[in-house]
């Protein structure tokens, strides 16, 4: 353990951690858009940006972005210095410059006193504000079908050749997790489709539920060893098989007994 | 534009079979066909074991890499810093109405692309432009049109 | 691991009192979550078996989750899913043998059950014992 | 044969350099990059056409060295005649002939060919002469248009690997390292890291394997330095990271090249190749049991990769992306493995210094910035070039001394070094001394060495916005104040070459670069607002004339001004064809006219105009 200072309350963190973890952990409110704890911090978005000093470095103090900075024994860290809050309101007068209809960011935005850009709106923007978690979750979950293209201020995220993406099995995961929704899909219960790639759904056998798509599940099967025959039923009828195993033991049991 | 891939497998297998490889394989690539075809990365990706998406992400950033075929000739007038204060954006403003195409575009004919680059390293000779492999020094406009003649 | 979760369906009058009490205790916002129990036909006439998670020893939920968000919690025995890492892309639901992955689509959350940190409210209300908590000296092993 | 001890080594360095003693005459024929484009291949053909059909006695072709840049590109082709050091510029093939008949036969000199001083206007004979030369001091350069570039045998002739064996049989890596540290050399790629101290930290780490990376990707636009070496002396490098990797503890090392030199990597894999048939790279070398390979990665166009975490990842084939550098790259940096980086340049002063020592290196220069560095010195100066100055030299004097002054003699008005995360001086600043300390201290920086001089008809906000459209177009995109921010500026700085800006866009692209600055993610976007933060402190009268009388003083920004025909023209025509929107009209020998609709202001009139009859209004 070690114990550092956040905005004067000392606190103890795992040597381990990152800075925004014991941040957020403690109830302070930092943004950070292109954090989520499923993946590896990024530090693009740059707002949970903050300052650090050390007592020893006589009142010399740097930034720092908290989601990637390891806690260090006897950091003096600050979150809402006015240089730190001006910088956070520069970066999300430049998101909403770009994603002007993202309402995540203009909710963040808002919260910084920013109703509307003060720059120019770029011209080809969209909600889509780059924090990569898409490309990120997907690199982790092992499928790495999408990536980031071109770079600057062109950059975007696509599939390969912006084709469907042949590595991509149609968890979602991209869709969920992206904080702007602006990664789309469609599923009517037979036909998911997403990056212009359509999946068949896996139904339970019995009640026609969809759970996952069949690529997914085979995925699943060939690479974390979970068996085929587990696919065939939805999670409601697969309760009522246990409750019919789980009665049948229990009358066996009571039967045994008497 | 249908090409001969028989040569994929060679220009791939010229270096190790690592992901440290792939933009050495691409600039091969590259320097072969003139442009990344899909086909290329497909294999590429294939052979090397990297996901397809990062072979796309890294064509698409790296600045040598072209997903469009390229001309002929390949017309770079390099706009480094000495360049651009001894008039490059003027070069480049002549060649751009020479050729009919904008920096960036290849001409109809697949004769000529032209470029431009961020410095070749022969900023003494500014402006510079490069026809294929060749560097032409001090270009002034009254010689733009020859540039394009000559080989 | 120091205490075990049991269910004896015999006891099990199918009064849904657990279901409630899981309900409430996982509460977001005020409003009553999914429960994560729940009292099923066993098969014979007036037999309910209250299904929740097993806490498998190789459980299929946290081998299917590619964010490594389903891990064992040392102190209750518990699969616990981090919320904050999970991202919905029901590979849990659909691979769990028992159906005791779900999801909670008013919240938009995967959910399972997590022992309630180490004192589960189904067992706690139980009002017939049918349910319960106990210390155990040797774990017994058990499979997905 | 391979050399397997230092003995051996010895042996061919006196083998060498008496070779190289007995050869009467040597025709040292410049082909760096600039004298290739001005035509030095047809030389060296010539020469060898010629020698074919005459025989001089004590000459023969193998005296005839293709050598890398001397560095006065704008003369090329040079030839150079050693040992008497007879210089020749702009040398034609059809004056090959001549050379061989007159110089080399009969050691007369050829005044035509000679080089004439802007200044004095007196030809001069020798190079050493020459002030462009006589005023620098060559230790990174030193075998730049000495030694054919592509023979190891030249190399070792001049000393070369005498260094590594030194090391290899005298020394321990822990001394090596205190004699970087006391020699003070500081690392010549710009941000002035000192290279004793950075490997210091590298052969501390316990972790294995280290690397060693050589950086050449000089993305500078205006630097050729590390180009220069890498073709002209590429041993030198290679020397130098053997060295290095001696005093970590590394095994394999990387030269990771940009795209744009295409010479450079076919020089240095010559030279890696070289060395390995000689037995200089590879297992037990010298036979000393140190191990050491050399691979070249080439990039592939992306000046972020000069950034060191985005350059590691692309030698691992990834995009050049950089990371947070929290923990350095000398610890995590190549595949997670510790890694010292240098620049070209460092690489090439370590051999020297272990050869002449700490104390002789130290006494180059100023206190804080020892030794010498390159510069690549470009734009509106007369005599451009590379040149390597000690440290501590004035402003003036190299713009002046060696520059010989600006083309035409025009007022001076700025030089910027530095490269795009640099900064521009005014002619106050012009007699600080060049170091790395004072030149960070005026808002400008060492940078790789780029030099870039201008004149008055260079526009101030012209420049800004030319090297913001350089960031946003090479920022890699990943963090929000780099991607998004440059683009703002440079939007922001767009609106004032256009006359549409007001102060408040000033004071908001002054708050907006503080916030660039403090949130970017690496160096190219914490240095990304120096374009314009450099300018607007040295030269904010001239943003505020953009913006207040929507006026261009140095008539560069077409929005604001226009081109007319004054008096002076003489009816020549030549403006006619080279205006592409025919927009000049009128007789010949008659007073032409620009007609406005149709102008696009492009210049190219301006350009062709030897009356001085276009004004820029």
């Amino acid at each position: 353990m070690v114990s550092l200072t956040i905005n004067g309350k000392l606190v103890q963190a795992k040597e381990d951690e990152m800075l925004l973890a014991v941040i957020q952990r403690m109830g302070i409110d930092v943004p950070a858009t292109c954090h989520h704890k499923a993946v590896e911090p990024f530090g693009a978005c740059r707002l949970c940006t903050v300052e650090i000093t050390r007592p020893e470095w006589d009142g010399w103090t740097k930034h720092v972005t908290s989601c990637l900075y390891p806690v260090e024994e006897g950091l003096v860290v600050s979150t809402h210095t006015p240089q730190v809050i001006e910088l956070r309101k520069t970066i999300l007068d430049l998101q909403l410059a770009r994603s002007p209809k993202a309402r995540y960011i203009q909710d963040l935005a808002a919260q910084y006193g920013i109703m509307r850009t003060s720059f120019e709106e770029v011209p080809d923007g969209n909600d889509c504000i780059l924090c990569a978690l898409c490309t990120r979750v997907c690199d982790e979950m092992g499928f790495r079908a999408i990536s980031t293209v071109n770079r600057g201020h062109g950059k975007e995220v696509a599939p390969p050749l912006h084709e469907a993406p042949p590595d991509c099995v149609g968890c979602l995961a991209c869709a969920q997790i992206c904080p702007t929704n602006f990664i789309k899909y469609t599923d009517n219960g037979d036909i998911r489709t997403i990056w212009d790639k359509t999946f068949e759904m896996l139904k339970c056998e019995q009640t026609g539920q969809p759970t996952i798509t069949r690529a997914f599940a085979e995925y699943l099967t060939k690479h974390r060893g979970i068996p085929e025959n587990y696919f065939k039923l939805g999670d409601l009828k697969h309760r009522h098989e246990t409750a019919a195993t789980m009665g049948r033991v229990a009358l066996w049991e009571r039967q045994e007994k008497v | 534009m249908t090409h001969d891939f028989s040569r994929l497998p060679e220009l791939i297998d010229r270096h190790p079979r690592s992901p440290e490889s792939l933009i050495m394989i691409l600039q091969e690539i590259q320097r072969e066909y003139r442009y990344l075809p899909c086909e290329a990365l497909m294999q590429t990706a294939y052979a090397l074991g990297v996901p397809l998406s990062r072979v796309f992400s890294a064509a698409t950033f790296y600045n040598v890499f072209s997903l469009n075929p390229k001309g002929e000739k390949v017309i770079r007038v390099c706009v480094g810093t000495a360049c651009h204060i001894r008039g490059a954006a003027l070069i480049q403003d002549q060649l751009e109405n020479l050729l009919h195409i904008k920096a960036g575009e290849t001409s109809e004919d697949m004769k000529y692309t032209l470029e431009v680059v961020a410095c070749v390293g022969a900023c003494a000779m500014a402006p510079v432009v490069t026809v294929n492999e060749k560097y032409h020094g001090s270009v002034n406009p009254s010689r733009v049109k020859k540039l394009l003649k000559d080989k | 691991m120091r205490a075990r979760f049991y269910v004896n369906p015999i006891l099990c009058t199918g009064c849904r009192t657990c279901e409630l009490a899981c309900s409430f205790t996982h509460s977001i916002g005020g409003k009553p979550g999914r429960s994560r129990i729940y009292p099923l036909p066993g098969g014979a006439p007036d037999l309910w078996v209250p299904v929740t998670c097993l806490q498998c020893d190789d459980p299929a939920c946290a081998k299917s989750c590619l964010v490594n968000a389903i891990t064992r919690n040392a102190e209750t025995g518990a699969m616990d899913l981090d919320q904050e890492k999970c991202v919905r892309c029901m590979a849990c639901i659909a691979a769990c043998p028992f159906g005791c992955s779900l999801f909670d689509s008013f919240h938009n959350l995967v959910i399972k059950c997590d022992l309630c940190v180490g004192d589960p409210a189904c067992a706690h209300f139980c009002p017939t014992k049918a349910l319960r908590y106990e210390p155990v000296a040797v774990p017994v092993k058990r499979s997905a | 044969m391979s050399i397997t001890t230092p003995q051996q080594l010895e042996k061919l360095h006196r083998e060498c350099r008496a070779k190289r003693e007995r050869d009467k005459k040597r025709v040292i024929v410049c082909c760096g990059t600039g004298c290739l484009a001005n035509g030095a291949a047809e030389i060296v053909e010539a020469f060898h056409k010629t020698l074919k059909e005459r025989k001089i006695e004590g000459f023969s072709v193998e005296a005839v060295k293709e050598t890398g840049c001397h560095g006065f590109c704008e003369q090329g082709p040079l030839v150079v005649i050693e040992p008497h050091g007879t210089f020749y510029t702009h040398v034609k093939p059809k004056d090959v002939a001549n050379i061989i008949d007159k110089s080399i036969a009969d050691n007369q000199v050829i005044e035509t060919l000679l080089y004439t001083d802007p200044v004095t206007n007196t030809k001069i004979e020798r190079y050493p002469d020459v002030p462009f030369f006589s005023h620098q001091q060559r230790i990174a350069l030193r075998n730049l248009g000495k030694i054919a570039a592509n023979d190891i045998r030249e190399y070792i002739a001049v000393g070369g690997y005498q260094a590594l064996a030194k090391v290899l049989t005298s020394m321990k890596p822990d001394q090596i390292i205190q004699e970087m540290t006391d020699s003070g050399l500081r690392g010549r790629g710009g941000a002035g890291f000192l290279t004793g101290k950075k490997w210091r930290t590298c052969a501390s780490i316990k972790d294995e394997p280290r690397y060693v990376i050589c950086n050449g990707d000089e993305g500078d636009p205006g630097a050729f330095m590390d180009r220069s070496i890498m073709e002209g002396d590429p041993h030198s490098v290679l020397e130098g990271m053997m060295i290095c990797a001696f005093a970590v503890g590394s095994n394999q090392g990387y030269i990771y090249v940009r795209e744009e030199y295409p010479l450079a990597v076919i020089h240095l894999q010559k030279a890696i190749n070289d060395c390995e048939r000689e037995g200089l790279l590879g297992d037990n070398i010298l036979g000393t049991g140190f191990s050491f390979r050399i691979r070249i990665a080439r990039g592939a166009g992306a000046f972020v990769c000069g950034e060191s975490s985005a350059l590691m990842k692309s030698v691992a084939g990834e995009i050049g992306e950089p990371r947070a550098k929290y923990v350095r790259s000398v610890v995590k940096g190549l595949f997670d493995k510790p890694t010292v980086l240098n620049n070209v340049e460092t690489f090439a002063n370590v051999p020297i210094i272990i050869v002449k020592g700490a104390d002789w290196y130290k006494s180059i220069g100023v206190p804080t910035s020892t030794g010498t560095k390159a510069f690549s010195l470009v734009g509106k100066v007369k005599n451009t070039g590379l040149i390597e100055i000690p440290m501590g030299m004035t402003l003036r004097e190299i713009i002046y001394d060696i520059g010989g002054g600006i083309i035409n003699d025009r007022p001076f008005k700025a030089v910027q070094t530095g490269g795009p995360s640099g900064g521009c001086l005014p002619e106050s600043k012009l007699d600080l001394p060049v170091d790395f300390d004072t030149l960070t201290k005026a808002g400008s920086m060492m940078g790789s060495g780029g030099m870039i001089v201008m004149d008055d008809r260079t526009c101030i906000v012209d420049l800004a916005k030319y090297f913001l459209n350089f960031l946003v177009s090479e920022s890699c995109g990943k963090c929000v104040p780099c991607r998004e921010g440059l683009y703002q500026l440079h939007r922001i700085v767009t609106r004032i070459t256009e006359g549409k800006a007001t102060e408040a866009d000033l004071a908001k692209a002054e708050k907006l670069s503080d916030a660039i600055v403090l949130g970017s993610l690496c160096g190219l976007g914490q240095s990304g607002a120096n374009p314009f933060l450099s300018t607007i402190k040295y030269f904010r009268d001239e943003y505020l004339t953009h913006i207040r009388e929507k006026r261009c003083p140095a008539g560069v920004c077409k929005a604001l001004i226009r081109y007319e025909i004054n008096d002076k023209c003489t009816g020549c025509v030549a403006c006619v064809p080279a205006c592409a929107y025919d927009s000049i009209t009128g007789e010949k020998k008659k007073l032409h006219v620009i007609h406005q609709d149709k102008c696009t202001k492009c210049g190219a009139c301006y350009a062709v105009c030897t009356y001085d009859a276009i004004d820029v209004i």
